[in-house]
């Protein structure tokens, strides 16, 4: 008997436009010790699966069909049934470290819960069972720490923290929703690696839910793709990568910016990209849930659903057209653009290092900005009140020059002061120390008036594009605020290059008078850059532009940057901390750590040959999609 | 923490010492004079003026303001004018009503409360929700000194159940006792707690749902914590702090409060206290209690930030 | 069952001390006087004047010298005994200079000589027929004077009760004085005053039977307990005067047209009705029925729209005509201000109501004058001699009336007397020095069963050593 | 095939669109709200141009009837139409809030504004003195302003009105901190504006739901603080009618008319409860989270 058999799962949500089905007719099992992994993009029904399986689904939802924990029907179990095999026969490990401890509890207590719960310790032996499964899952000192609180730990220490409450009472099925996508890359690579650990350890069973496919690539046995509430792809894992079968699965690979280096001179190879965004769970069509976006369809496609299709053994595809892939099919993972270009860079020779750097090369032009020993730092909380105030130092003696036309890159774990070094620049904020010149002009130095007019010259795209445009104005206002600051150009004038921009990012000049929330997250960050175009700058700063965007749409927007640099020349200052977009975007990285510029140089070489540990630690944390780095059958720990 | 405390401690006796300032100043513009009033239309002139200069009442401004400000350092509040007694023993014998009533409504309301707001948001959006929440709407929009009426219509004037006013006091021997005495504060308190009641059961419910959407909830439930005991042991206290904040934040309403159900219930308080001193003209009397109620409602609010610390052990952390 | 010998009273309002020397409120005498404190003579209910430490007394033909015999074998509460000393003591205490006697101008005039122990001799510099009733009075009591510093909150006087427990705000309790010279005659052991001043709970508590006697009770309630068994309900005249006061020294008020036009636009009945909720009886001048020399002048100036219209007219006062009216916080002078602007308004004046605490009414109104209209009555029992003070409030101005009065002063025969004050009752309500409104009835809402309440209350007190339950 | 076009996603402006209006009609206490405020209005517009009587017309043989055909809620001690009273105290009531609330919006709004885009010492100055106005009741320095200029209505306003000054310069800073904090704050100064440009165009039309919310609901404590205010004798003076000094002249009369205690009560609670569920109502329909699920 199966572990865990999942059939015929439904769950559906009320919204104010009628019933949506979340999820529908999930079926799968899952053996002891088997790892799965479930896949897709935001919105799809994977967390809403994964609360199904626990019984924890928010009050409104209605879930039909079965789940059945070795035989045992889950599904319609009163709560106090629930509650016995929730934490005890099954744990689950959640998306936000942050969140998902309780704040005022101390964590040796939150740990020893499930233990006094189930297994009816007393309170001593709890705890010393709670200290051995902390130390297990890493965090030293674990016999002081235990009477700490929450907020006195890392993101990182946290997320082991509540690993180790789901395996307290040694559950039969580990759930871990996107663990990992609220961490670093770094601190990624720990914990799903202390995962599997434990997993093969304990010969656990886990559900491992992902939106990054190189996560599950690496790390489970068996997947299934989502879309739109629906499975799209299953199988082993690496029979599907070796044939990719669905066209959306094949898309959403093909739209994850590479790691392998680009051609010094070369054009820079564009993303491949699903066109629209993810529907609308409530006005999905009754037929494939991705016929809307899909370059192959039928009519029917739209009102028949797909049937399965085997590919391989227990590789199926959900879709009406396998034949349309076929000429993809059996090599999608040994066709571009996944491997070669992996193989190509290991081809490369290693360029020397700071070839970009200004100081080395002979300028020919002026550098378009240079930025000179720059350091900001934060007063810290005194200790006491005689203590004398210590500083943050989020920045330290920072140097580099970007030559226009060319586009850098930084890269850095969170807090290393990656936002901090683009405020600056946009001279939003007074560095401490050091200087920064735009065209030769100090920004820092000018008078008022003189910086607005500078300003022309640089604009900044952010990260949220729910949070970078103001709510309250219509797309028009927003688009042509930066016009407005300079008070140059009258009404009509904005307006008609409000509407040229607009053009230029791919929206209508209908959209000129929608307000923010008509548009989708990918829109939203086109009207963003839209606004960062109108001036016509010769730098944009961009922080994060495309790290709240699902793989598909980033693919869009990306593509849509590297568009705009060869139509109109802008120089990018881009921020991220995927080092996959910054190889595919800028000629040249700088990487940040504690503040400081540790290392630099064109991407292909520093991804290649990083001296620094952390760079080092850097990229090869990257979950990659490669032969070899494919997680095959009981092979808990990938090969690093 | 100690930091923290120490502080909240130093704004605490700078908005005493600007309250005294404004308070003193605020009540030097009152027009009339606490002899006139004492020898009433009748009394000699020459009689009133002695009397003045008994009072000290001659006595420029600034002098008589460190005089007062120098007593209190030292306890002593000065000599009523009109009572002839020390302020300072008139405010006790009123404190021993004002407090015990704003005591008893208070915790009237927060049992009344916390015990709604949770049922309400253990119902959310079921009819034992919406009901509860109705009732609460109903209790905010009631003004507390007419549901005193209402109490008394219907408690001393229908059933002659209670006193329709007027406190018989807590010692036996002028007829009270403590039976009489909290017999007498009971419809005053309720009418107090009331409104109290439906502003933190609103905080409450909506406090205790937001933190049933925290994370560390769900946390609890995949651990195996059934719905109740979740709700016990993680959303409560979480809950509490900003049910502590409102309740600090409304003390200053409730003293309000038992200043005017003071006047419907015909109660020897501080509150009347102030009201007879304005209408006498007992300026030393009013400064006093005028500065007693904020100096509770500071120190109520440092309490409620020393509940903080207890509640939350985030607060030792922000220090700054 | 034992026969009752408690007894709870409630009074309006709550004295501020207790030494009726040091405070003018009615409520200290109300408390203390006669209970506490005793004077030479003694006020009866009927207005005469009895023996009381003064066991007899001689008055000199010109009125000027009162020779009084002081009874013997008085101690007051402390135990010191009480002699002429103490006599002389009090009234040269009360007309000093450190005196804060609301009579002071009184004992100012008066020589106290002690004769010998038992025997004073008081000469009067003014004459004053009613001299014997001054010293009957509250401010006349005779105090000791070791303890009379400390009067207002630790009261020391010869009488029958001492003061046991004050509870501010709530309650004064008065206990039976052991060492009373004559313990037979008291009946009550113990008696509480409590203070409650909105009528709702006046009537509630009576209701519940938490109080025995309200002397004084608010009038708007009364209905109810003339119906009920349980309660009899006296009421009492009184010597105050409630009129509408106008500053003459403001125009157009100085014009006697206007005045008179005032006064015939009011409805004293309805004033009476909606202020005083019934208990009044009208008046045309500044004297009440019962008082000695009383002469009914309401038909003087009275109730006459299509006069007063005709009047304001003859006066040539251009309409409307704007006044403020200022009201203390008595309910009736609250409810008699809104009913007389009502009719006032009739006749095309406006009247702003603007209420006033005492404090505000005693330093604007009385002291600086600022007001044009004041509803307000005059307790004391006779105090024409007010409109003969040139700079009293109401700026009444008239060498008549001050030739008159003089008359009065000196008028030794009563039957002189009574002519001189009728005329001077009539020469008031001729010259509308004020729209003179009514008497106000003391109304005493008590327990059935307690005897020994005072019928007529010519001043405020009360006499516990009269009372008794049957 | 040609990929399709992305599809756009279905309109719906947000402000006065027909999507709103059916929302707003659809949420329970907005639309109880909004009839019970619409009521109130009513009444004091109507008490403008008639009354049932005259309201100061006094009758005292007539006085503390029962409800009537002629005196539909009967009369009062001097005999005056209590239907006629309650009406021009609608008036009265709203006159006070919305004075008391402009007074407390234009000042504490600017405050709050100020407080958050200077941050530092502005800030902590502005918020200390906040704070030290909270630390007194608001009734109880009502009692002492009006006890220095003597009652009135306009003193009581004033009263009123400067303690809403606090509570909007709170919420005012607390929101506008947090639309600061927002990235299109950055961006905007990254195009060069300036603070107050910044405040005006950006963090003001942000907040103004959350003020309108707020305005609504310190209208309900203005009202409740008036009737207070006369129901002590420091509010609206006679004749004037005022829901508060009808309550405190009936507790007089209570036992010969109790229905006269009630009317009064029942017309502030139904004003206040208004005024309430209409604010209630606005925090939902005009919060921005709600207006992004389209
Ligand atoms: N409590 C809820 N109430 C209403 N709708 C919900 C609720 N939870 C989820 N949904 C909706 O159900 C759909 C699926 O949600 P789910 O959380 O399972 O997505 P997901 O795949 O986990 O996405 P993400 O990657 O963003 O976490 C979404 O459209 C979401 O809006
Ligand atoms: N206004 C501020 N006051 C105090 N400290 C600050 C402030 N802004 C940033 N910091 C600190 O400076 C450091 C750098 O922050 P910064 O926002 O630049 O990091 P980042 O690299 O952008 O991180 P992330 O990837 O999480 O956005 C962090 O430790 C942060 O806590
Ligand atoms: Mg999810
Ligand atoms: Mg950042
Ligand atoms: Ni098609």
């Amino acid at each position: 008997m199966p572990l865990l058999q999942v059939s015929q799962l439904n769950i559906a949500l009320p919204t104010p436009r009628g019933l949506a089905q979340a999820v529908r007719g999930l079926d799968f099992t899952l053996e002891r010790g088997e790892t799965l992994g479930l896949i897709g993009e935001s919105g799809c029904g994977k967390s809403l699966t994964a609360l199904a399986l626990m019984g924890l689904l928010p009050e409104r939802a209605r879930a039909s069909g079965s789940i059945r924990l070795d035989g045992q029907e889950l599904l319609g179990l009163p709560d106090a049934a629930l509650c016995r095999i929730r934490g005890q026969r099954m744990a689950m490990v959640f998306q936000e470290p942050m969140t998902a401890l309780n704040p005022l509890h101390r964590i040796g207590d939150q740990v020893a819960e499930p233990l006094r719960l189930h297994s009816g310790l007393g309170r001593a032996q709890a705890r010393g069972q709670a200290q051995a499964l902390l130390e297990r899952v890493g965090i030293a000192n674990a016999a002081q720490r235990m009477d700490a609180y929450p907020h006195q730990f890392s993101g990182g220490q946290r997320q082991r923290i509540t690993i180790a409450m789901a395996l307290a009472c040694g559950p039969d099925l580990l759930i871990a929703d996107e663990p990992t996508t609220a961490l670093d890359v770094t601190l990624q690579q720990q914990i799903l690696a202390l995962i599997a650990e434990l997993v093969a350890e304990r010969q656990m069973a886990l559900i491992l839910i992902s939106h990054d496919l190189g996560v599950i690539a690496q790390n489970v046995d068996r997947m299934l793709v989502m879309y739109g509430g629906s499975v799209v792809e299953r199988g082993a894992t690496a029979s599907v990568f070796s044939a990719l079968a669905h066209p959306y699965t094949r898309g959403l690979l093909a739209a994850r910016p590479q790691m392998a280096p680009v051609a010094p001179t070369g054009q820079r190879p564009r993303l491949a990209t699903i066109a629209g965004t993810v529907p609308e769970l409530a006005d999905l069509p009754s037929g494939c849930p991705f016929a809307g976006r899909c370059a192959f369809t039928l009519p029917t496609c739209h009102t028949t659903p797909p049937p399965a299709v085997q590919v391989t053994g227990d590789h199926v595809a959900y879709c009406l057209r396998p034949e349309a892939m076929a000429p993809a099919l059996g090599s999608a993972l040994g066709t571009a653009p996944i491997a070669p270009g992996l193989i190509a860079a290991s081809a490369q020779p290693a360029r020397a290092r700071g070839r970009f750097d200004a100081r080395n090369t002979p300028a020919s032009d002026p550098p378009l900005l240079q930025v000179c020993a720059l350091a900001r730092s934060y007063p810290l909380a005194r200790q006491h009140l005689f203590a004398p105030r210590s500083q943050l130092h989020a920045l330290q003696g920072v140097d580099f020059v970007v030559r226009a036309g060319r586009s850098v890159g930084i890269v850095g774990e969170s807090g290393s002061g990656k936002s901090t070094l683009a405020r600056l620049v946009m001279a939003l904020d007074t560095p401490s120390a050091g200087s920064v010149q735009l065209l030769g002009q100090d920004l820092h130095a000018l008078p008022a008036q003189a910086l607005r007019q500078a300003r022309r010259d640089m604009q900044m795209v952010f990260q949220d594009p729910y949070g970078s445009l103001d709510p309250r104005q219509r797309i028009e206002r927003i688009v042509t605020e930066p016009l407005q600051a300079l008070g140059t150009a009258s009404r009509a004038e904005q307006r008609a290059q409000a509407a040229a921009v607009l053009a230029q990012v791919g929206l209508r000049s209908s959209d000129l008078d929608k307000y923010p929330h008509e548009f989708s997250g990918g829109q939203r960050q086109r009207i963003a850059i839209a606004r960062a175009l109108i001036t016509r700058p010769r730098l944009i700063v961009a922080d994060e532009p495309v790290s709240a965007l699902d793989v598909s749409v980033q693919a869009q927007v990306l593509n849509l940057m590297q568009d705009l640099q060869q139509q109109c020349g802008v120089t990018y200052l881009l921020i991220s901390h995927d080092l996959a977009v910054v190889n595919h975007l800028c000629d040249e990285v700088l990487v940040l750590y504690q503040g400081r510029i540790v290392e630099r140089g064109a991407p292909g070489d520093l991804f290649q040959n990083a001296q620094h540990p952390y760079t080092r630690t850097l990229v090869d944390a990257v979950p990659r999609i490669a032969p070899g780095y494919i997680h095959a059958r009981r092979m808990a720990v990938p090969m690093v | 923490m100690g930091l923290f405390l120490l502080k909240r401690f130093a704004t605490l006796l700078g908005t005493l010492a600007a309250a005294s300032v404004v308070v003193f100043a605020v009540l030097e513009i009152l027009p009339g004079n606490a002899a006139q009033t004492l020898m009433g239309a009748d009394a000699d002139p020459e009689a009133v003026a002695q009397l003045s200069a008994q009072l000290g009442l001659d006595q420029p401004a600034l002098h008589r303001y460190g005089q007062w400000i120098s007593g209190l350092v030292q306890g002593d509040m000065g000599e009523s004018h009109a009572y002839g007694t020390p302020v300072l023993e008139l405010v006790q014998e009123r404190l021993a009503l004002t407090v015990p009533l704003a005591l008893l409504a208070m915790a009237l309301a927060t049992v009344l409360a916390l015990a709604a707001g949770v049922y309400a948001a253990s119902r959310h959006n079921r009819l034992g929700d919406v009901g509860v929440m109705a009732l609460a709407q109903l209790g905010i929009a009631i003004p507390n000194f007419w549901f005193a009426i209402l109490l008394i219509l219907l408690f001393s004037v229908q059933l002659q159940w209670f006193a329709a006013g007027g406190f018989p006091g807590w010692s036996e021997d002028s007829g009270g006792g403590l039976w009489p005495g909290l017999k007498a504060l009971l419809l005053p308190a309720v009418s107090l707690a009331v409104v109290q009641a439906a502003i933190l059961a609103r905080t409450t419910r909506s406090a205790v749902l937001e933190v049933l959407r925290e994370d560390f909830v769900r946390t609890a439930r995949a651990k195996g914590l059934g719905q109740r005991a979740a709700l016990w042991r993680h959303v409560l206290r979480n809950a509490m702090v900003p049910v502590v904040t409102v309740m600090g934040l409304q003390f200053a309403n409730l003293l309000a409060g038992t200043i005017v159900v003071e006047n419907v219930f015909y109660l020897p308080g501080l509150g009347r206290l102030i009201f007879q001193s304005i209408a006498n003209r007992d300026l030393i009397v009013v400064r006093n209690c005028v500065m007693l109620l904020a100096a509770m409602v500071i120190a109520v609010n440092f309490v409620v930030d020393l509940c903080y610390g207890a509640i939350d052990p985030r607060v030792q952390a922000r220090d700054l | 069952q034992n026969k009752k010998d408690t007894v709870v009273l409630a009074l309006t309002l709550e004295p501020p001390g207790l030494d009726p020397t040091a405070g003018a409120a009615s409520a200290i005498g109300e408390i203390v006087h006669y209970n506490i404190f005793e004077t030479l003579t003694k006020i009866n209910a009927d207005g005469s004047v009895s023996p009381l430490l003064a066991e007899s007394w001689e008055v000199s033909p010109d009125l000027r010298t009162t020779t009084l015999r002081l009874r013997k074998g008085v101690k007051f509460q402390n135990g010191v005994p009480f002699t002429a000393a103490a006599v002389k003591f009090s009234f040269d205490r009360a007309g000093g200079d450190k005196s804060t006697n609301k009579d002071k101008r009184t004992f100012a005039s008066l020589t106290t000589q002690v004769v010998d122990d038992h025997t004073v001799v008081i000469i009067n510099k003014d004459i004053d027929p009613d001299f014997l009733f001054v010293l009957g009075q509250a401010t006349a009591i005779i105090v000791e004077p070791q303890s009379a510093a400390t009067n207002a909150t630790k009261p020391v006087g010869t009488g029958p009760y001492k003061l046991s427990h004050w509870s501010k705000g709530a309650s004064i309790t008065l206990e039976q004085w052991a060492g009373f010279r004559n313990p037979g005659a008291l009946r009550i052991r113990r008696a509480t005053f409590r203070f409650i001043s909105d009528p709702a709970a006046q009537v509630a508590a009576l209701l519940a039977g938490d109080i025995d006697a309200f002397p004084r009770v608010t009038p708007r309630s009364v209905a109810q307990f003339k119906a009920n068994p349980r309660f009899q309900v006296v009421v009492s005249g009184s010597r105050a005067k409630t009129i509408l006061a106008i500053n003459h020294a403001r125009k157009p008020l100085n014009d006697v047209r206007v005045r008179r036009a005032i006064a015939a636009a009011i409805d004293r009945k309805a004033v009476i009705d909606g202020g005083g909720d019934g208990y009044g009886i009208a008046i045309g001048s500044h004297y009440v029925p019962g008082a000695f020399g009383y002469v009914d002048t309401t038909g003087i100036n009275p109730y006459d729209l299509d006069k007063a219209q005709k009047l304001m007219a003859e006066a040539g006062v251009k309409l409307p005509l704007e006044l403020t009216m200022t009201l203390p916080p008595p309910p009736y002078a609250r409810q008699g201000g809104e009913v007389i602007a009502a009719q006032l308004a009739k006749i095309g004046i406006h009247v702003k109501l603007q209420n006033v605490e005492w404090a505000q009414w005693l330093s604007a109104t009385y002291g600086r004058k600022q007001y044009d209209l004041t509803l307000i009555s005059h307790v004391e029992p006779f105090d024409l001699g007010n409109f003969a003070k040139p700079d009293y409030y109401w700026g009444y101005q008239s060498p008549q009336f001050n030739a008159l009065f003089e008359q009065i002063k000196t008028a030794a025969r009563p039957s002189d007397r009574a002519r001189l004050l009728g005329d001077a009752q009539r020469l008031l309500a001729e010259d509308a020095a004020h729209a003179f409104l009514y008497q106000p009835q003391w109304v005493t809402v008590a327990d059935k069963r307690l005897k020994g309440l005072w019928k007529d209350m010519p001043i405020f007190v009360n006499d516990l050593s009269a009372l008794h339950w049957s | 095939m040609p990929p399709h076009p992305p599809p756009l996603p279905a309109t719906s402006a947000p402000h006065a669109a027909p999507g709103w209006l059916a929302r707003a009609l659809h949420h329970r206490s907005f639309a109880l709200g909004a009839v019970l405020v619409a009521l109130l209005l009513a009444c004091a517009a109507l008490s403008l141009v008639w009354t049932p009587w005259s309201p100061y017309a006094m009758d005292l043989p007539a006085k503390l009837q029962a409800p009537s055909a002629q005196h539909w809620l009967g009369t009062d001690a001097f005999g005056r139409d209590v239907a006629s009273l309650l009406l021009v105290g609608a008036r009265n009531s709203l006159v006070v809030g919305a004075i008391a609330v402009g007074i407390g919006l234009s000042v504490g709004t600017v405050l709050g504004l100020w407080a958050a885009a200077q941050r530092g010492w502005v800030e902590e100055i502005t918020m200390r003195l906040c704070d030290f106005t909270f630390a007194f009741p608001a009734i109880l320095s009502a009692i002492m302003l009006t006890a220095v200029w003597g009652a009135g209505i306009g003193n009581a306003i004033i009263a009123i009105g400067i303690f809403n000054i606090p509570t909007f310069a709170r919420v005012t800073r607390a929101s506008a901190n947090a639309v600061w904090a927002r990235d299109f704050i950055l961006a905007a100064r990254a195009c060069g504006k300036g603070r107050l440009r910044t405040t005006l165009e950006h963090v003001l039309p942000n907040i103004a739901p959350v003020l309108v919310v707020q305005a609504t609901v310190q209208f309900a404590i203005a009202i409740l603080a008036e009737a207070a205010l006369s129901y002590l004798g420091l509010g609206t003076q006679p004749p004037a009618p005022s829901w508060g000094r009808m309550l405190s002249e009936a507790q007089t009369l209570m036992f010969q008319a109790p229905l006269l205690a009630v009317w009064p009560g029942v017309a502030i609670a139904l004003a206040v409860l208004g005024l309430n569920l209409l604010g209630d109502g606005l925090r939902d329909l005009l919060d921005p989270r709600l207006s992004r699920q389209r």
